[in-house]
């Protein structure tokens, strides 16, 4: 079953074509990595699916319901959470305050709310920094508060925008074991990602687009090796991001 | 239809002074993203410094233009650097400044009070060369100092965009504006450049201060008057922006003087606060606001 | 002792402590004082539902207060209507002109919204300076309102002596505390708190942040109005520039800033620091040298945001966490 | 005066009870007070006017307590307790309560604003503490039947209804005839409060109202207000107006070459001694209507006024003058009362008839009180700004019998 089915999405900005005539769809279950170069566009389809923008043309199913243009807030009430590529963690609150905003979604009861956070922090090995100040955290612990506080929301889809930027890498298995046990939970999970060891690594399918389309889909394996790919990404970034 | 012209022609002259009151508020907003509630304070200053140059030496008021505003630079730079800066440094990283807010209005009761308690509150006008007299342009009869006025602050406004564009330091004042983390990364020192920038907000509170006085009266509490209105102002001609700074003035010296010919005085106060929410609502960036901004 | 026991005997001793004062004070001056700063620690409070967790700064909520205190008295003075009910029917009003006015001002960023504040106040303040009659409503423009004496009278709302102020206003102020202790602690709080500090993230959080924004206006317009009501019978008297003047609004924002943004004690400790200072520097100062005491009041606001910018319940709490970690028995609670 | 207090203060505050009981000791022989309160703007827009009225009843203090004090109560001397009202009526009622429970003042007086006046009276009666309104001019402050409440100076009724017998008067004398009218008011409580007198009177008098026109008084230009008053063109213009504003709408006349036939203001900011020194010729001709003038010809109002100006460097003024005479009409009263309680004094109060004395300069014959506590006597002059011996000068016309010998009004100004 699909979870999420994006079909004709395109968006313009002014002149611009941000994205243009996309396809995609993730089945429920899986873990899917949007890839491409800088600008192809990558964030503008996360931002039309988590209702930041409205599409200019085409249609975006969530659980088979048309949900383009509607807003966050409704969004993430129907099963849809995501990550903000630059963190906003709520910075003069507590690391707990931060992820019971996420699980409020779910319940009116603040004890409730509590327990929620505390089994995500406990999940996300965040628990020791349960009363610190987010704003005073690691570059690291913010990556991981973000999805605590997306996770806290009871998401069906997660959409997590680039979780491993600026990680070491310790860090980065430490996260793509995260992950994983996200996935482990029942969530599916929808990735972009630079770091191409962690798609490797993490996704079961990957869907590679350049200005906008779509040039590649596939397993991690096959995407590799698909000459468009390659001819997109040299001059660098492949190569540098395997490392 | 004379009382219109004269209307029109009046407005403009009293709103361009407007705009010169603004534009140290908005300059000071530009760079440092604060709202300065000072600003009436440092117009105070201004209008008591030009006030005591004027009486004591009786030199005339252009002359004092070359006086008052340079000193008025130096205080500015001071206070800032003194006074406001420690807060700003302690609110790094802190998304707005509200705190510099509060402190700079601490700064307008300290003001305003130390001028009650040296000069006394009595209303205080002198009279200069040019005070009370007028030329006339067929029925319309144009006031010397006002006229005087209204071409000072339009030589201001300009002079200060042209610094902005041309100068060096201008150039730093308007990279901070855009990107403080970028300016400083470039090598700009940011809270030097905020005291230029209060400096520079201050000095020209002077200049509004020496047109000003040899029409209308100072007093410890004089910056209230035109305090709230110069707010309006910059919000309507765009938080930051010199031309909109001078056009938002205009705007509201004409609405001022023409509208009060068809109701009373008291109601167009009402409307200018109308016509400013009514922008609020529909364009809150002004006419040349940076959007970012609010 | 435990700490929650500490905290609770403290907050006991506290309310007997305000609640008894009036049988130690007798003179009606010390309780007028003590009566107007828990009215400002009252005002702030319900100020800082929208000042202090929703994150924007107003500037101009005495214009709340004017329409609590005209509404009440208009339909007292008119109508003959208690001003009790009034009241109600004041903090309703200001709630509808407050969700009017917010929804297109609540977006704003902070200055923004502040400058919006200002010319809303200032607006309907020379509106009203020019309006006598509002429809059926006489509001007597610049002259102001004046209840006339009735004698003592719990349903008019008129008191010959102080007590019955001190203890309305006292019960009032616990009320407004308790509230804003309940909201802080709730889902409205948490999300007013996310959405004022990162507006996206709340948003795909699942917070709708302007409608909550909205909702922390109502409610504080509300209950400032109610304040508006006690001032008028408190006063018997009021006029527009008077109360609706930026005066007011400001010292509301002051006393939260040097209080404590959003949290729960600072208004309280706000006013209990402001408040004796500006009334007993203008005591014994305002003859010696007149504006003196401003000054000061104004170096202290200065001070205050330099050293501790957070507000002076950031440091009181720190000491206290202190004193309290020597009183209690270690282990006793987890704390 | 000051010394004293802080003196006081200081002994409370250290608790030194020996010092207590020594200047008790003495206080019973020569050095017991009356404690005046008095609330005053002294901070905020209205200081000016609020710290004239310190300086005027400073002054009466002096003399009287130089005089001897009073000398029924063994020669007590007069004390003022000052409080900040900041013109704004809730500290304005803080401060009333302060000054009678704590400070435990035996009488009080001021303060200037009506808007602080009428709540800050409404405490006093409530407290029993008798309460002498030099200046604060709204008509109710004295209708609402108290009885510890005595002001000094007329009432905007009266002062309005002055105003249109004086241009009756001089149209008879002058025999020209006037058809329109103009009224010109700042928008606060007073200039309100004339505005709406004026209405009917005018109505009254047959004269046409061509412009009804209030301004704010922070106003920062008053062209446009002008400009009107140039398009109307009223034979009289009628004008309430503060310091400030007063000064900007008759340079901005001048400026714009407005001359009405008669130009009326009503005190206030017309009447403030830095008035004609900041206006120069632009005022020549106007009527202003005062409570008092310094070529009023009473004695001692040369001597009061010369020593006034020595002291402060500006005139006696009609608020300065009130403030005066309110201190000697309280010494008079606390002389016949031979007490210092607030029934005695109030009832002594009540019977006030001074018709002489140092504080009599003012320009009618006597205060003497009505049942509401209203001086039945208070009476206002009308002057014209004139040009004497090259200097400018405020001459008394009207009432015609209070004129300055020698002076023919100029009538329309020109």
């Amino acid at each position: 079953m699909n979870i999420l089915e994006i079909s004709n999405l395109t968006k313009h900005f002014g002149g611009l074509t941000a994205v243009n005539d996309l396809d995609l769809t993730i089945k429920k279950g899986e873990i899917l990595a949007l890839i491409g170069p800088n600008g192809a566009g990558k964030s503008t389809v996360f931002n039309c699916v988590a209702g930041v923008y409205a599409p200019s043309v085409g249609e975006i199913r969530f659980k088979g319901e048309v949900i383009s243009g509607q807003k966050p807030w409704n969004l993430s009430r129907r099963g849809l959470a995501r990550t903000f590529q630059i963190v906003k963690p709520f910075g003069p609150k507590t690391v707990l305050y931060n992820v019971m905003v996420g699980a409020f979604l779910r319940t009116n009861s603040t004890k409730v709310a509590r327990e929620k956070a505390e089994e995500i922090l406990t999940i996300l090995h965040l628990e020791h920094l349960r009363d610190r100040l987010a704003g005073n955290l690691t570059i690291a612990d913010r990556k991981r508060l973000e999805i605590a506080k997306a996770m806290a929301t009871d998401p069906e889809l997660l959409l997590l925008d680039e979780v491993m930027a600026g990680l070491r890498p310790t860090e980065i298995d430490e996260m793509i074991g995260i992950i994983r046990g996200v996935r482990d939970r029942g969530m599916t999970v929808f990735v972009i990602e630079h770091i191409m060891r962690a798609v490797m690594a993490l996704s079961d399918r990957v869907v590679v687009i350049q200005f906008g389309s779509k040039i590649a889909e596939g397993t991690p394996e096959a995407v590799t090796k698909d000459e468009n790919v390659i001819k997109a990404y040299l001059g660098g970034e492949y190569g540098v991001s395997g490392n | 239809m004379s009382a219109l012209y004269q209307s029109l022609v009046n407005g403009t002259m009293m709103g361009a002074m407007y705009g010169l009151t603004a534009l140290g508020l908005t300059l000071i907003f530009g760079v440092m993203k604060v709202v300065n509630f000072a600003h009436g304070s440092l117009l105070m200053v201004g209008m008591f410094a030009a006030y005591w140059l004027l009486k004591i030496t009786g030199m005339h008021p252009f002359l004092a233009l070359l006086i008052v505003p340079p000193l008025l630079f130096v205080f500015g730079y001071y206070l800032q650097d003194l006074v406001i800066k420690p807060v700003f440094k302690s609110e790094r990283g802190v998304r707005e400044p509200l705190t510099v807010i509060i402190v700079t209005t601490g700064v307008w009761y300290v003001l305003d009070n130390l001028a009650l308690m040296l000069f006394g509150a009595e209303y205080r006008t002198v009279r200069t060369a040019i005070s009370g007299t007028s030329f006339s342009m067929g029925e319309v009869i144009v006031s010397w100092p006002k006229f005087a006025g209204f071409v000072v602050s339009m030589l201001t406004a300009v002079g200060l965009w042209l610094f902005m564009l041309k100068t060096r330091t201008g150039k730093a004042l308007r990279a901070t504006s855009m990107d403080r983390e970028a300016a400083n990364l470039m090598g700009i020192d940011q809270y030097k450049i905020y005291n230029v920038a209060f400096g520079l907000g201050t000095a020209i509170a002077g200049v509004a201060g020496c047109v000003i006085i040899p029409f209308y009266y100072v007093y410890p509490s004089v910056g209230v008057v035109f305090d709230i209105r110069a707010f309006i102002i910059v919000v309507l001609g765009g938080l930051g922006s010199i031309p909109g700074a001078i056009l938002g003035g205009v705007v509201i010296g004409i609405i001022e003087s023409t509208f009060a010919q068809f109701m009373t005085s008291t109601w167009t106060e009402a409307i200018i606060y109308g016509i400013f929410l009514l922008i609020l609502f529909f364009k809150p960036s002004g006419f040349f606001g940076n959007k970012q901004d609010w | 002792m435990t700490r929650k026991q500490l905290d609770r005997t403290l907050l006991c001793v506290g309310a007997a402590v305000a609640f008894g004062l009036p049988q130690l004070i007798d003179s009606p001056t010390y309780l007028q004082i003590i009566i107007l700063l828990f009215f400002y620690a009252y005002l702030t409070s319900a100020w800082n539902l929208v000042g202090g967790f929703a994150g924007v700064l107003p500037m101009g909520h005495a214009v709340f207060v004017g329409i609590g205190a005209y509404t009440s008295t208009v339909l007292f003075l008119q109508y003959n209507i208690s001003p009790w009910i009034g009241m109600l029917a004041g903090g309703v009003v200001a709630a509808a002109i407050g969700v009017i006015i917010g929804k297109p001002t609540l977006k704003m960023r902070g200055a923004y919204f502040a400058l919006c504040t200002i010319a809303f106040a200032e607006g309907l303040r020379v509106m009203i300076e020019n309006i006598d009659m509002l429809g059926p409503f006489k509001l007597n423009g610049p002259r102001g309102l004046l209840i006339p004496l009735k004698g003592d009278s719990l349903a008019a709302f008129q008191f010959m002596h102080k007590e019955p102020y001190y203890y309305i206003i006292l019960i009032m102020l616990c009320l407004v505390l308790a509230f804003t202790w309940f909201i802080s602690r709730s889902k409205i709080g948490y999300y007013l708190g996310a959405g004022g500090e990162e507006p996206e993230a709340a948003e795909s959080l699942g917070v709708n942040v302007a409608n909550y924004k909205l909702l922390a206006m109502a409610m504080s317009c509300f209950l400032t109005a109610l304040a508006g009501t006690f001032y008028a019978q408190l006063m018997l008297y009021f006029y527009p520039k008077g109360l609706l003047g930026l005066d007011l609004s400001f010292e509301i924002a002051f006393i939260a800033l040097i209080g404590g943004r959003g949290t729960i004690a600072g208004p309280v400790i706000g006013a209990l620091a402001l408040r004796p200072l500006n009334e007993f520097t203008r005591i014994y100062l305002s003859d010696q040298l007149p504006g003196l005491h401003l000054v000061i009041f104004g170096l202290i606001l200065i001070l205050v945001m330099l050293f501790q910018p957070k507000g002076l319940t950031a440091p009181l709490s720190r000491i206290y966490e202190r004193l309290a970690q020597a009183i209690t028995t270690p282990g006793g609670e987890k704390s | 005066m000051k010394k004293a207090s802080t003196l006081k203060r200081l002994s409370i505050g250290l608790g030194a009870a020996a010092l207590t009981v020594c200047l008790a000791s003495f206080a019973f022989a020569a050095e017991k007070t009356v404690k005046i309160g008095n609330v005053e703007p002294l901070s905020g827009p209205s200081a000016s006017v609020g710290i004239q009225g310190k300086q005027a009843r400073e002054m009466a203090v002096e003399e009287i307590n130089a005089a001897g004090g009073i000398k029924s109560l063994g020669g007590a001397k007069l004390e003022l307790v000052y409080a900040d009202s900041k013109s704004d009526p809730t500290v304005g009622v803080t401060e009333t309560e302060r000054l009678i429970n704590t400070e435990k003042v035996h009488i009080m007086t001021g303060c200037w604003n009506s808007a602080v006046t009428y709540p800050a009276t409404q405490v006093a009666e409530r407290y029993g503490v008798p309460f002498v309104v030099p200046v604060a001019v709204r008509d109710t402050i004295t209708e609402r039947g108290f009885k510890y409440v005595f002001r000094i100076a007329a009432k905007d009724s009266w002062w309005v209804r002055d105003q249109f017998r004086f241009l009756k008067d001089m149209q008879e004398e002058f025999k020209t005839g006037f058809k329109t009218i103009a009224f010109i008011f700042e928008n606060g409580d007073w200039g309100t409060g004339f505005a709406e007198k004026w209405r009917t009177l005018a109505k009254e008098a047959g004269l046409q109202i061509v412009l009804d026109e209030p301004y704010p008084s922070t106003a920062s230009d008053l062209t446009p207000v002008v400009t009107k008053m140039k398009t109307a063109n009223p034979d009289i213009v009628l004008l309430v107006s503060n310091a400030a504003d007063a000064i900007l709408l008759t340079n901005t006349m001048a400026e714009l070459k407005v001359k009405p036939k008669v130009v009326l203001a009503s005190g206030g900011g017309h009447a403030d001694p830095k008035f004609l020194e900041n206006v120069g010729k632009s005022a020549l001709g106007m009527f202003d209507e005062v409570e008092w003038n310094t070529d009023v010809n009473k004695p001692n109002a040369k001597e009061a006024n010369a020593k006034f100006k020595a002291k402060n460097g500006y005139d006696l003024a009609g608020e300065s003058v009130d403030a005066y005479v309110a201190t000697y009409v309280i010494a008079d009263a606390l002389e016949r009362a031979a007490s210092t309680d607030p029934k005695k004094v109030r009832d002594a109060l009540a019977a006030t008839n001074l018709t002489t004395g140092p504080g009599m300069l003012v320009s009618y014959d006597g205060v003497l009180f009505d049942e509401n506590g209203q001086n039945k006597n208070a009476g206002i002059v009308i002057v014209q700004v004139a040009e004497m011996n090259g200097k400018l000068d405020r001459v008394t016309v009207w009432p015609k019998a209070a004129r300055r010998a020698g002076y023919t009004p100029v009538f329309p100004m020109k």
